[in-house]
């Protein structure tokens, strides 16, 4: 019998001795520099954080290499934050160069810190998913190659700004409540495949799997097969993942949605989701030049016009919608208005507007 | 003891009494002036039984026309014979409720000549409301006030009697002429209006500005609301009027405008932050003589308010940000029979154009209307990716070129 | 033939003079005491309004005595307000305290300008409609006596308070936007009478006008009637409407609901729907009493902790509906909480909250 | 020529290349070395032809298990043999994600010895994410990982593996302890997490104050946020230190309270409306050194976010304002064993607890779960008045007496 349900390795055993004695009982911290936090506890103690930045997709060896560091000035340990960003922690402040030092000449900046950009929450893209409408790797490269000044505090913001990316509308890493996301999307109906569809898709299966009724069996009875309907599709890809003769994947009209303004803290306003700001951009890899344009002509103006602290989503409700799409110069389109269920809520109901 | 002890409980204290005045129309010479004593007694027995004694509906009507009268018949004529039949007929008032006391003699004159007398000054939607008369009075009724120049309003699935605020007529905010504007349209639309050609009820009012004193944004499919496009206009010399008054200039005024747009800079109201202000009304409700609105004067369009049946109330939501209200008020008029005809043809049976545009999405009805979106139509844009493109293709790259850095 | 489609007599010829010589040209105006309104314009002419209270059933005679106050003092002009209030006019400073008094004479109270409430919109009710849940007129009068003070400027308010009531879920008058509002309401299912339903109305025709899908064929084949569903009925009255034999009126189970906190005006903030504050109080003629205990405490409420000059919606938004519920006593129950359509919305996205 | 100049392109620029670290695994020791080339060179060619190349799941396991393994296998095998089957296993992480460098090495060679060497420190959820191995590996990496104290993660219509943010271990806000809590329903739910009983995935979150670092607002059917019950706490000496520093308090700490519940007087930060502040952390994170949480914490329980599928992403939403948050966290267990039965039973296949909640309406829920319906939980009340009573009973006019003045 195998062994099972034993849970994870219990965290306890993998603390500093720092935090052992200071759990719970920290008092404050401050930034000292970019990258790195420095907290104090109750009883005097001070910790001090390294934050670098790392790809999420990484080789064993490269663990290899971030335990080595941890072994030189952390007593042998470490932690990942909620971002895929190691955490070199240490007691010694005469550490914190040393430490710097050994993780930039891994090549990884140092930063991620405070009032700026933060590493990118993402998921597997065309490496590992098979619904993907976009890559997830290489899109975040290019665009964190952009944003670095952000992350490493060359740049800084009105606030912390994060960012997301999902590689279909499953959105696996929950990017619907960040400062500014990006999400693939499929805008063309799948390509039935009326040669193969008898043989691997079952037809009423396949009709009850879309959400929105789109599918209709072929008009023609002597086809085993089915039509979609262009009114109804909203391209969701799920009766793909019912029946693969509907490949949704379609090379020119694949790409991504950009959103922007939404937050999971609740800090001076609730939670916000994001919303979207550009309802389509092709794919263009291996740099989608004009989706890195687009992000950093909105975190230019965010940067330019928000008061700190605001968060990009508080910038927006301050200034509304109307001053967003005239000063970041994004066109407003009728794909921004909301027509799928419930969407009255966000229509304007008032008066009260900016010309 | 008298038959009616909780109607005459209702006479006591000091708000005026409905059954002082039913009573009244009772001693009146009205012709049905026998109906108010059963209309007593049946109120009698509602509030006893508590619950109401009318029928069902039943269609009536006056010659040439579809609506403007609701039939209604009793559920126990036996006892209450005044009131087998007791229809009302709603008649189109004049803007703004304005009225000559000739006038008014007039169409009290014709009520009591044909009903009972009683009457609603006015209806929630506008019309003076002529309540119960018998069938064969209708007729006579609707010929008799079409020969001293009034006409019948609206019901059924028609346009319904429009309404404005007082505006010109009598108040300094009015950013158009909302009676000049109705009654332009009342009488452009008077076949809309009296031949119910619609899926359903829609209504139209307006109001000079946003503080909306006939309620547009709350109950009608069309609101036109005054509004401007320049800045607003602020005198100091009077700011320091209210200010001497004893007025609390800053907690009172500055201090809740909602868009930071005005401060006081060295004793002075100041708009400081022009574009930010959304001419929400309230620094000018608070000192009319100091500030007031700007000089590029018009009309913000929204669609849509109606009660909650079937999907919940409806506020209006905006269409034309700003339209320009002038006689012969071509481009409202060109917009409204355009929405209607796009909801003629596409609304299901009493489904209003708000629910309409609900089940189709506003972009769809935009692009009928071949109205350019803007931002200022939404709170804020979707949440969700469930975009249709439909027959429209997706921008390219292209369009993204200038963003590259 | 008859004559069809004159339209309205032309409100011009109703102007008193002074207004059509200031016509779209006031400058502003002052409130000189309550129910008094001087409206001044760039000419330097005056205007005085004088509104008085109103039962909304008014009778011929009424009006004609209305009529000898307008001849008298205003040249034979007079208007009516978008809440039934008569307004006399004139441009004389010395007419004004004689029109009170000729207003009082016949007991009609001058006041409703203002921070404070005025006449109430109402609906048919037992009076005249055919699906009303409560009265109207009765309990506006119920109600008006005790508001009374507020109307006449005895009280005051931190601003104006709107009040409405409809008889019905059809809310005539558009009582969904305003500071507190009546509507009346079912809470029972509708009685099926079995032996007229098959004479009376149609199968298929009663089942489809149902919004909820509630009405099924009877279960025993041999009843040609239907039945009703608890759990799916939200005693809208519609099937009533089409079908005789469904009556829905049940003097047990009527009465009302309140509302508190909309508003149509887009002053400071934007238009409000109003919100379920009482989800049932049972009708009580003749006057209602715990209607009007329950509207006097809100108001009251109101009175004591808002701010001028935020309107209910304004008070309650800022204080949030913990406070409002906690300081009016007013019990909060799980029929307050949306669970119809789009009902998310309505739901705490927020850790932000008031004890 | 490279056979990848898109792959070699992604790796210039300042930041860390995932084309490296695909090099490097190929460079390694790795078990299946040879599939990183293939990668890289699938990669190019997903990159080329602008869509994926994988097939669609097909389902592997371990014994004992029924989940955290994905599927995933190759559309084009022969292009690519090193891809042919290619699937991620999830592990296990220790709560905060803390490691010692022995545990973190000791995996890396399990994955090493049976897999591609390539792995996502951490997969969005928080596993170790073993991205791709053969089918005939897993079976041997799940025994090799239990007996060196590693469990795997979830995946399916179970409960995923929960996560918290760092918390007591290095922050000063946490108003409960995150990891404990964490390490504990963690490990009470094995059932749940590993063997799929429910209709469909849920997620439980767990941050420390409202700032909520594991974005459990956004991504967890069940949120747990810290808060407290009484006042925040304010050292003035501190606060004159952050002023003496420069920072203007005011401006950034106090006009940026989101409930004016702060006012600077004299000089001093006091909490002048101590019942209206939302404790939400505004001040706290700009003074931490002088502005802290009260000391009655614990924490609000959130339900329902999840992502768009089907009806458009959720936020979760307060059931219970305030929960203590001690060991063994019987209350929090006992309401999310309660939860979880109620949409078990209730659920249909693929429909999350919020979407059902929206099905059947939060009071049904409250309900079952014997939750008193407070304010706390909705923004606002109803505004349709479509109210169902079933088999409820309305309120008596008794209820309604003390208000009768
Ligand atoms: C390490 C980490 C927790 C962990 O368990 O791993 C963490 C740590 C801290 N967060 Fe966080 N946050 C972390 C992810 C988050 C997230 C989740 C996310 O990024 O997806 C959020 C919510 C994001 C959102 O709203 O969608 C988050 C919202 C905050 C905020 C709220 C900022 C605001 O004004 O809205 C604060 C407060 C602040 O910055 O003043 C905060 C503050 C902090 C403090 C200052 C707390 C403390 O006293 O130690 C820590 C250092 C902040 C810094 O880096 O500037 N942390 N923080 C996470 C670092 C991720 C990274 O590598 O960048
Ligand atoms: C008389 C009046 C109430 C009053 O006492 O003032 C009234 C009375 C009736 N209304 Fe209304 N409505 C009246 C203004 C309104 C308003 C307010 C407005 O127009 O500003 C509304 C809300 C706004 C709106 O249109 O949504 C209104 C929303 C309804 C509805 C619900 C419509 C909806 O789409 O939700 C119905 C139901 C229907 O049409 O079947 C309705 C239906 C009715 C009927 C015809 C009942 C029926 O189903 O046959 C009532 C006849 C009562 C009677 O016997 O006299 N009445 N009704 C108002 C018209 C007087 C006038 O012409 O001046
Ligand atoms: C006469 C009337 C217009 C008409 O065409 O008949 C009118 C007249 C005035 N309104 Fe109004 N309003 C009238 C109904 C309304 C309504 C509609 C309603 O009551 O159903 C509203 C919108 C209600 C809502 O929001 O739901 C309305 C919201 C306002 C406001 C906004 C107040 C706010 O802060 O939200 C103002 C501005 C103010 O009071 O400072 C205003 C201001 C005014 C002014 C001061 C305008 C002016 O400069 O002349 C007038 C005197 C106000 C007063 O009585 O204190 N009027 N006013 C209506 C009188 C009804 C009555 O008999 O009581
Ligand atoms: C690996 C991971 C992305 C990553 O790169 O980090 C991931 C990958 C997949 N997710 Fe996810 N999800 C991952 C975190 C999430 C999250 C974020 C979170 O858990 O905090 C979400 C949003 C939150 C939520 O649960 O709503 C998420 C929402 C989804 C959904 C949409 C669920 C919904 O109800 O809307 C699906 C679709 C499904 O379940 O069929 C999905 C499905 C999938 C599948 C299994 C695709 C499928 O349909 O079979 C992906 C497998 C990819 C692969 O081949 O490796 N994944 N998925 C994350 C899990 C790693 C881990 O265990 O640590
Ligand atoms: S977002 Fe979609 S494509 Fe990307 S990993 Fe998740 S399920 Fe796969
Ligand atoms: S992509 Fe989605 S909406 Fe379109 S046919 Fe397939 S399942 Fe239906
Ligand atoms: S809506 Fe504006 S313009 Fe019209 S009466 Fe009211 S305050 Fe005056
Ligand atoms: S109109 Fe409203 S938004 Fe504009 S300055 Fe005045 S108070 Fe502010
Ligand atoms: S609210 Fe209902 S009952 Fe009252 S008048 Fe209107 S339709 Fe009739
Ligand atoms: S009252 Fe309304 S919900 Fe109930 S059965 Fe009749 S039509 Fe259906
Ligand atoms: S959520 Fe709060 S307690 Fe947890 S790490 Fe973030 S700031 Fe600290
Ligand atoms: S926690 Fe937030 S609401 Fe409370 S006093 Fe501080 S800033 Fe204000």
């Amino acid at each position: 019998m195998a062994i099972t349900d034993i849970g994870p390795p219990d965290f306890r055993n993998h603390l500093p001795e720092v935090i052992k004695k200071n759990y719970g009982t920290w008092k404050y911290h401050e930034i000292v520099k970019p990258g790195v936090l420095k907290h104090v506890g109750e009883s005097g103690d001070e910790l001090y954080s390294i934050r670098v930045g790392s790809a999420k997709l990484v080789c064993t060896d490269f663990i290899r290499d971030l335990c080595e560091i941890a072994d030189k000035y952390c007593d042998g340990k470490m932690r990942f934050t909620s971002r895929y960003n190691p955490e070199f922690l240490t007691d010694k402040a005469e550490n914190v160069d040393p430490i710097i030092e050994a993780a930039q000449a891994l090549g990884l900046p140092v930063g991620g810190t405070g009032r700026g950009i933060s590493n990118m929450i993402h998921t597997q893209g065309w490496i590992h998913c098979h619904t993907p409408a976009t890559d997830a790797s290489g899109l975040v490269k290019a665009i964190m190659d952009e944003l670095y000044p952000y992350f490493v505090g060359e740049k800084t913001l009105p606030n912390k700004l994060k960012l997301s990316l999902a590689c279909c509308l499953n959105m696996c890493g929950a990017i619907h409540a960040t400062d500014l996301a990006i999400v693939g999307v499929h805008t063309a109906i799948p390509a039935v495949n009326d040669e193969t569809f008898n043989a691997q898709c079952e037809t009423p299966t396949t009709m009850a799997g879309c959400p929105t009724g789109a599918i209709r069996r072929h008009p023609d009875k002597e086809i085993k097969s089915v039509v979609v309907s262009e009114e109804k599709c909203m391209y969701c890809g799920n009766c793909y993942t019912i029946c693969p003769s509907m490949p949704i994947a379609n090379p020119e009209r694949d790409g991504v949605i950009i959103y922007v303004g939404g937050k999971c803290a609740n800090v001076r306003t609730p939670s916000m989701l994001s919303r979207v700001a550009v309802p389509f951009i092709p794919n263009n890899p291996p740099r989608w030049p004009e989706v890195v344009g687009v992000l950093k002509t909105i975190i230019e103006t965010y940067a330019a016009d928000a008061r700190t602290p605001e968060r990009v989503g508080e910038w927006i409700l301050r200034i509304g919608y109307e001053k967003f799409f005239e000063r970041t110069g994004l066109p407003f389109t009728g794909q921004c208005i909301d027509d799928f269920e419930a969407s009255r809520e966000t229509l304007r109901a008032s008066t009260q507007f900016k010309w | 003891m008298s038959e009616t002890p909780m109607m005459d409980e209702l006479e006591k204290g000091p708000w005026p009494s409905f059954v002082t005045q039913i009573k009244r129309a009772g001693e009146s010479k009205a012709l049905m002036a026998e109906s108010s004593k059963d209309l007593l007694r049946q109120q009698e027995t509602a509030f006893t039984e508590k619950q109401g004694l009318w029928k069902h509906g039943g269609i009536v009507g006056v010659k040439g026309y579809g609506g403007g009268v609701i039939g209604r018949y009793h559920m126990r004529p036996e006892d209450y014979p005044g009131l087998e039949h007791f229809h009302t007929m709603r008649i189109n008032h004049p803007c703004g409720w304005f009225y000559t006391t000739d006038k008014l003699r007039e169409v009290c004159d014709i009520w009591d000549k044909h009903g009972s007398g009683l009457t609603n000054f006015h209806g929630s939607t506008g019309d003076i409301i002529f309540l119960g008369t018998n069938t064969e009075h209708l007729q006579p009724i609707a010929d008799d006030l079409s020969e001293k120049g009034w006409d019948i309003g609206s019901s059924g699935s028609a346009l319904r009697t429009p309404t404005g605020c007082v505006g010109p007529a009598r108040c300094e905010y009015a950013c158009f002429d909302t009676l000049d504007f109705i009654h332009d349209v009342t009488n452009t639309f008077q076949d809309e209006l009296h031949r119910p050609p619609f899926p359903y009820k829609t209504k139209i009012k307006a109001s000079g500005c946003c503080n909306d004193c006939v309620a547009a944004m709350g109950r009608s499919d069309t609101a036109v609301i005054g509004t401007w496009r320049d800045e607003l206009r602020i005198d100091n010399d009077a700011v320091k009027e209210y200010m001497d008054s004893g007025m609390d200039v800053q907690s009172l005024v500055v201090d809740n405008c909602p868009t930071d747009a005005i401060e006081m800079v060295n004793g002075k109201l100041e708009l400081v932050r022009a574009e930010d202000c959304t001419r929400c009304m309230h620094c000018i409700n608070m000192m009319p003589k100091a500030v007031r609105p700007g000089v590029n004067k018009g009309a913000t369009i929204l669609c849509g308010a109606k009660a909650p049946v079937l999907h919940g109330a409806v506020l209006s939501t905006v269409i034309i940000p700003f339209m320009k209200m002038e006689p012969p008020y071509t481009e409202f008029k060109e917009y409204w029979e355009k929405a209607m005809d796009w909801w003629d043809e596409n609304g299901k049976v009493r489904e209003r154009i708000s629910e309409l545009i609900d089940r189709v999405g506003l972009d769809t009805f935009l692009k009928h209307m071949e109205i350019k979106p803007v931002p200022q139509m939404v709170k804020t844009p979707r949440a969700n990716p469930y975009i249709f493109w439909r027959e429209e293709a997706p921008p390219g790259l292209d369009e993204f070129k200038k963003y590259i850095h």
